[in-house]
């Protein structure tokens, strides 16, 4: 059974232009992935959607059997605390260090007093620091994450999504900042949750080659539609062209 | 041939302004600000004004009011201890104003707190902000009698105005996607501001709040002297308005001088200090 | 204590003080020993301890004592008659007499004064007249001032009584004057004069002694000439030697200090009184500091002088200018 | 950072909070100010407030008067500001970083910007009283020298903040200084520097209130005499109509800004 | 002959550490050279050096027989007329026309008056259209430079050097904030002037891939050396190790 399934997903900013268009698919528990498509063709918004911090028009996203499009405000907290997302610009807290912002994929498990205290279990303590440890940057985890570089801070985005622990992780362009070396980490790290952890991974991306050589499947998105999904092998020139209206050589791809 | 893009005027020459909106009204603000301006000159009061002697005056007067300080009617110790008063006035306005306008820029950022209730807020304290501080001050000193209280609260009415206005801005320019972040781990409201917004606007806050610092003291020097509301206000207004002592008003002045650029250094320092990044 | 301003609660009778308001005119630190005196003097009639309030404002000062946010003040006699007018309970204590010891003489004087090289513009057929005053350059001290702006006003207002002019029509230029400055204390009044921003100036005799003498005719008297003291210090210092001719005189009354009946009680009031008024302290030289000390002070001793019990009615002279 | 230093830090965070309650209570003592019946006197305040500040057809009669008045400050606000503009741009410029031609003058521009903006207002009005008598002058100058002060340092801030990165591709093209400076520094501050002179205007009438009381010009002018006159019903009107003046031009400004930003 | 020669250039900023070692290198008429290396080689502060927008400390920087290190003032600004930069974040004046910004590259062939005044004769306005015609951009010449997309924002960057008359064209990491198909139609754009037009382009480039299929020459910086010099062909695995330090596995080229 899938973990996720998107049912006729709508969704435009202004009311006249429809920036998704019935979108329809499903991913299974582990599953690595990858949507692609030009700048403007929706990527960023399905993604939004799926955990709604954009708020869909129509349609159904079912996740682990429940409709989130339907849920009240308590409930959809208890229920993005399943869902870990990270963000191309990293999108955390730069003044705060590591640890701090690590820990602040707990918050949906605590009460407002508890939370704005900050009080946080030595286990939890713990964690963050096996999870740091993981990825390589328990060295710096009382350093602010300012001082850190994309690479690193990514890393960080990934420690506070993983100690949700979450069943879906959203990636929102996690490498477009980073240098070549960092993004191999990252995605090497990307693919090793969802495969060790069983982790479901949607992750957009600009770079056709690197989706191809990390997911187990590819949507390609083109004005709102998917204009392609299915294995990474086949994604030919033409439907290379399908996704993104142009042929190969006019990309810079990777 | 030309590009069909290319604009000439009329002279056949090639345009290289764009002519949009925004040019016309930048050269609009700055021509009528300029036309205002003169005109204002025009309908100046010259009553009693004899421009060569005046400056002539102005510049003895300087002389005296800076090259020979002292203290007549009263003591160093004095003069001390009132300098504190006035410090002493500015602080308790700013304390009690940053925290107050604390909260009621959170309700008032659009970005984190409901729509209307920014609104209403806001304008609110737009029209606070609208009265000069003197009339609080002085409004206040009748019906509430004299004292610190009266001082205190007339300053601390436009400090909160001025500072939800600040911080509020402060606010609204934290990461989006920061916000976003913390929303989408499940974090409450409340999570949020202690643990994003707080961390990320600290020292703007308490940049904008030591900058409020150093315009209370100088309100608190200008409410000693027109509302009585003391400290070496006070004194200056004795000095200048009842004495006519120049010298006297030349070592208040310094000793103001002095302590305003200390605070602006500390204040620049501060920036430099963290927000240099 | 002293506060110069600040200090002051939201004093009910109750909280065993007494709050005491002092005018801008003696809220000078240099005034500060009469001050303290005085002080010392109602606390031994009410055991009570005295917190001054220094002010740079008439209005405060007068509004401090209406609220119930004060016991006493010093104010001038214009002030109490607008404390009396807003709150029944503000009543006169005491005045401090004049040499004789008496009500009689418990006067000072308003002057209009021209500079002495301009006064033939102010005469007619030989005789100053205030007919001539019309569209010259008006100073006043204050518009909350009794002798500075309300007696002379007044007096002007009543000369010219076929325009039908208010008050309001003095204090700025148009109606009858072509400007009119404000010195915010006689001696600024005092200096518009002499150094030509105004032609006339109201002002008062005993708030530039320290700055003039007399060179021709008698003291407080039209037609008499001052000379500012080549030593005179600032405002006058850059007006030194200059001369100054009066063109009216009129005597005002002196200040008293005020009682706010509600918080003092009529016991407390009369107690008050009859300490004010005791020969012990027509006595005190700290209060009634001799002429010659060369001390700066509120009251000086030439004479008799001495604080008077006071009636309302006193002030009716007062009440009559307003009228 | 270690955990240690973290520790630190968090302590810090605490004594810097207590030593801000402590500098409250030592303030409060300094002034004898007592919060509680601080705050108890607002009420008093509304009442008095809504008692005595009433505008009543006699007080309208007063309007014309008081409307020149106002008038007045509004033109001593704009031709102060206006001018000061001139006088800070010069002194921005010659005082930012990106700019600076060198350290004497950078230096030199900044503390004449400090001193301006410091120096008490009191002595100000005092100064020019004495020798410039009781007239607009008087009050524009008073404005005049705080505004230099403070638009320096606002455009010193606009300068800096603009960026050295056009500065620097001018100047890799073959630019002199004032080219860079006429063609891409002006143009691009130009509207940061009018918002700041609008703020600036609005901020001098509401400054022009005090100045006024100081030095007898302007609304603040006709606002002293009748609060010495204890007729509050003018005061009632008059801050209404300086809250309406920099309301409007608040308003005015914003629009313009939203425009041009 | 060569157009530029360096010889020997040395470069710190503080005293102590030594961002540019004896830097020696010369570049031909049109040829195409890109400078690759790992952030903080010094690839910046080399092109900087060059056209003395950082001031060397030692050794000769020879462009067209003149050595541009002892040129006084005046001089120094005729001689950077003939050398256009162009920029990562593009430095533009944000709030003024394309056409105006493009303009901006003619000032140092005018006196500071004339320059204030904006006075351009009609052959540089026509000039200006033209080359905004042949990047494809003329369309947006009346709009305000904020107005555009990256990619088009480094067009008129381009432009901007071009107008210039330049014998030689510095480019600090032109492509480094550009989506895939922007970077490939700056690249051309690039590759076609140092063609067409016989302008030397010097650029600094974070992607291996794409200094290979666009150069003539490669130079690789690595900590202020020169590590490898060479044609495009002669970089291989093992040179790129010693440019960054690390295999090319490591790294997401391109
Ligand atoms: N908050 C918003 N308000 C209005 N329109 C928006 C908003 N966010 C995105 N859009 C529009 O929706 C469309 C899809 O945007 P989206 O960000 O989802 O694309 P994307 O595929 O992620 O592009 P990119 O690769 O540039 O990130 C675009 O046309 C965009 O302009
Ligand atoms: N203005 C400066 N002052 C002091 N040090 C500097 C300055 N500019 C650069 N550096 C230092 O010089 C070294 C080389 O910097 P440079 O910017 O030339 O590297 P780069 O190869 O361009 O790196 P990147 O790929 O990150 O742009 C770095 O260590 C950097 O910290
Ligand atoms: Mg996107
Ligand atoms: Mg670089």
């Amino acid at each position: 059974m899938s973990l996720l399934q998107v049912k006729d997903l709508n969704k435009s900013y202004q009311t006249d232009t429809k920036v998704l268009k019935n979108i329809n698919f499903s991913a299974g528990t582990g599953e690595f992935l990858s949507v692609i498509g030009p700048s403007g063709a929706g990527k960023s918004t399905l993604l939004r959607c799926i955990n709604r911090l954009v708020q869909a028009d129509k349609g159904e996203i079912l996740f682990g059997g429940q409709d989130l499009l339907k849920l009240r405000k308590k409930e959809l907290r208890a229920a993005r605390t399943n869902i870990g997302m990270i963000f191309q610009h990293y999108n955390l807290v730069p003044r705060l260090t590591v640890i701090e912002n690590v820990l602040h994929g707990r918050f949906g498990y605590k009460s407002t007093l508890q939370g704005v205290l900050g009080r946080f279990s030595e286990e939890e303590k713990e964690r963050a620091f096996y999870l740091l440890e993981k990825l390589g940057i328990e060295a710096h985890a009382y350093k602010r994450c300012d001082q850190l570089s994309g690479g690193q801070q990514q890393r960080v985005g990934i420690c506070r999504a993983l100690i949700q622990n979450p069943k879906l992780i959203l990636c929102d362009e996690p490498i477009a900042s980073l240098d070549p070396h960092s993004s191999k980490v990252i995605m090497d790290h990307l693919k090793s949750i969802s495969e060790e952890m069983g982790i479901t991974c949607i992750v957009n991306l600009h770079q056709v080659e690197v989706a191809q050589s990390y997911s187990d499947r590819i949507i390609g998105l083109n004005n709102g539609s998917i204009v392609f999904d299915g294995s990474n092998f086949q994604l030919d020139q033409l439907y290379i062209k399908r996704v993104y209206g142009m042929e190969t050589r006019e990309l810079i791809t990777v | 041939m030309d590009s069909v893009y290319l604009k000439r005027d009329k002279a056949g020459r090639i345009n290289i302004k764009a002519g949009n909106r925004v040019n016309s009204v930048i050269n609009w603000t700055v021509l009528s600000l300029t036309l205002l301006t003169v005109t204002a000159f025009l309908f100046f009061d010259y009553t009693g004004l004899e421009i060569g002697r005046a400056i002539m005056e102005t510049a003895v007067n300087l002389r005296t009011m800076f090259l020979q300080p002292s203290l007549n009617h009263f003591s160093w110790g004095e003069a001390l201890f009132q300098v504190g008063v006035t410090i002493s006035l500015a602080v308790i306005a700013t304390i009690l104003g940053a925290v107050i306008a604390f909260f009621l820029a959170l309700w008032s950022a659009v970005n984190l707190a409901n729509k209307w209730v920014s609104k209403s807020i806001k304008i609110f304290v737009a029209f606070i902000r609208a009265v000069p501080t003197v009339l609080w001050v002085l409004i206040f000193a009748i019906a509430a009698g004299l004292g610190s209280e009266a001082a205190i609260l007339g300053m601390l009415f436009h400090s909160i105005a001025y500072l939800v206005k600040a911080f509020s801005e402060a606010f609204e320019e934290v990461d989006k996607g920061m916000l976003e972040a913390l929303r989408s781990t499940g974090s409450g409201w409340w999570h949020t501001i202690v643990h994003a917004v707080l961390p990320s606007t600290s020292t703007y806050l308490l940049s904008w709040t030591f900058l409020r610092f150093e315009i209370n003291f100088s309100v608190a020097v200008a409410m000693g002297a027109a509302a009585g509301a003391g400290g070496i206000g006070f004194e200056l207004f004795m000095a200048s308005g009842f004495y006519f002592d120049l010298r006297e008003v030349g070592f208040i002045t310094y000793a103001i001088l002095l302590v305003a650029i200390v605070l602006e250094v500390a204040s620049t320092h501060l920036k430099k200090r963290y927000f240099s990044s | 204590s002293e506060s110069s301003g600040t200090g002051g609660k939201n004093t009910e009778a109750a909280d065993g003080e007494i709050d005491i308001v002092w005018y801008p005119n003696e809220s000078g630190s240099d005034m500060k020993s009469s001050r303290d005196e005085i002080g010392a003097l109602i606390t031994d009639a009410t055991g009570q301890e005295v917190k001054h309030h220094l002010t740079t404002d008439y209005a405060i000062a007068i509004e401090t004592l209406v609220n119930n946010n004060a016991e006493l003040a010093f104010m001038g006699a214009q002030g109490y008659i607008e404390a009396n007018n807003r709150n029944e309970a503000i009543k006169p204590l005491v005045v401090p007499t004049g040499s004789s010891g008496t009500l009689d003489d418990a006067v000072y004087y308003s002057w209009l004064a021209v500079n002495k090289d301009d006064q033939e513009d102010f005469k007619e057929a030989g005789e100053f007249s205030l007919d001539k005053i019309a569209e010259k350059k008006m100073s006043f001290v204050s518009n909350s001032s009794t002798s500075g702006f309300k007696v002379p006003s007044s007096g002007i207002i009543s000369h010219f009584s076929d325009e039908n002019l208010a008050e309001t029509d003095l204090m700025e230029g148009g109606p009858l004057f072509s400007q009119v400055l404000f010195g915010n204390s006689h001696q600024g009044s005092a200096v518009n004069l002499l150094n030509g921003n105004a032609d006339v100036a109201a002002f008062c005799d005993t708030c530039v002694e320290n700055y003039v003498e007399i060179v021709e005719g008698e003291p407080n008297r039209p037609g008499s000439v001052y000379r500012v003291k080549d030593d005179a210090a600032e405002p006058f210092n850059t007006v030194t030697g200059k001369e100054f001719i009066l063109i009216s005189v009129t005597p005002v009354l002196n200040a008293p200090f005020v009682g706010n009946m509600d918080l003092l009680g009529e016991e407390g009031f009369k107690k008050l009184q009859d300490y004010f008024s005791a020969d012990e302290v027509a006595n005190n030289e700290k209060i009634f500091v001799p002429e010659d000390s060369g001390e700066s002070a509120l009251f000086f001793k030439t004479g008799d002088e001495r604080f008077a019990p006071v009636e309302d009615k006193w002030f009716d002279p007062i009440r009559e200018l307003s009228k | 950072m270690n955990e240690k230093a973290f520790k630190r830090r968090k302590l810090h965070s605490i004594l810097f909070f207590l030593l801000i309650i402590g500098v409250a209570f030592i303030s409060a003592y300094m002034t004898d100010f007592n919060l509680v019946e601080g705050m108890a006197t607002i009420p008093t305040a509304l009442i008095w407030m809504a008692e005595n500040l009433i505008i009543t057809t006699d007080t309208l009669a007063k309007l014309p008067k008081i409307l020149e008045k106002l008038n007045e400050t509004i033109f001593m606000s704009i031709a102060a500001t206006t001018i000061a503009a001139a006088i800070s741009l010069f002194l921005g410029i010659a005082g930012s970083t990106t700019t600076a031609v060198n350290g004497f003058f950078s230096t030199l521009a900044r503390l004449i910007a400090s001193f301006a903006r410091n120096i008490p207002v009191v002595a100000w009005a005092l100064i020019l009283l004495l020798s410039f008598g009781q007239n607009s002058i008087t009050g524009f100058l008073a404005l005049f020298v705080g505004t230099v002060g403070f638009l320096t340092r606002a455009f010193i801030e606009s300068i800096d903040e603009a960026g050295s990165s056009a500065y620097e591709a001018l100047t890799a093209t073959g630019a002199t200084y004032f080219q860079v400076v006429g063609k891409a520094i002006i143009p691009q501050c130009l509207p940061q520097m009018i918002s700041w002179i609008l703020f600036m205007i609005e901020t001098n009438i509401r400054s022009a209130t005090l100045v006024g009381i100081l030095t007898g010009t302007g609304i603040g002018y006709a606002f002293d005499l009748y609060y010495k006159m204890l007729d509050y019903q003018a005061v009632a009107l008059i801050t209404l109509l300086i809250v309406a003046a920099v309301i409007i031009i608040e308003l005015a400004s914003n629009h313009i800004r939203r425009v041009i930003l």
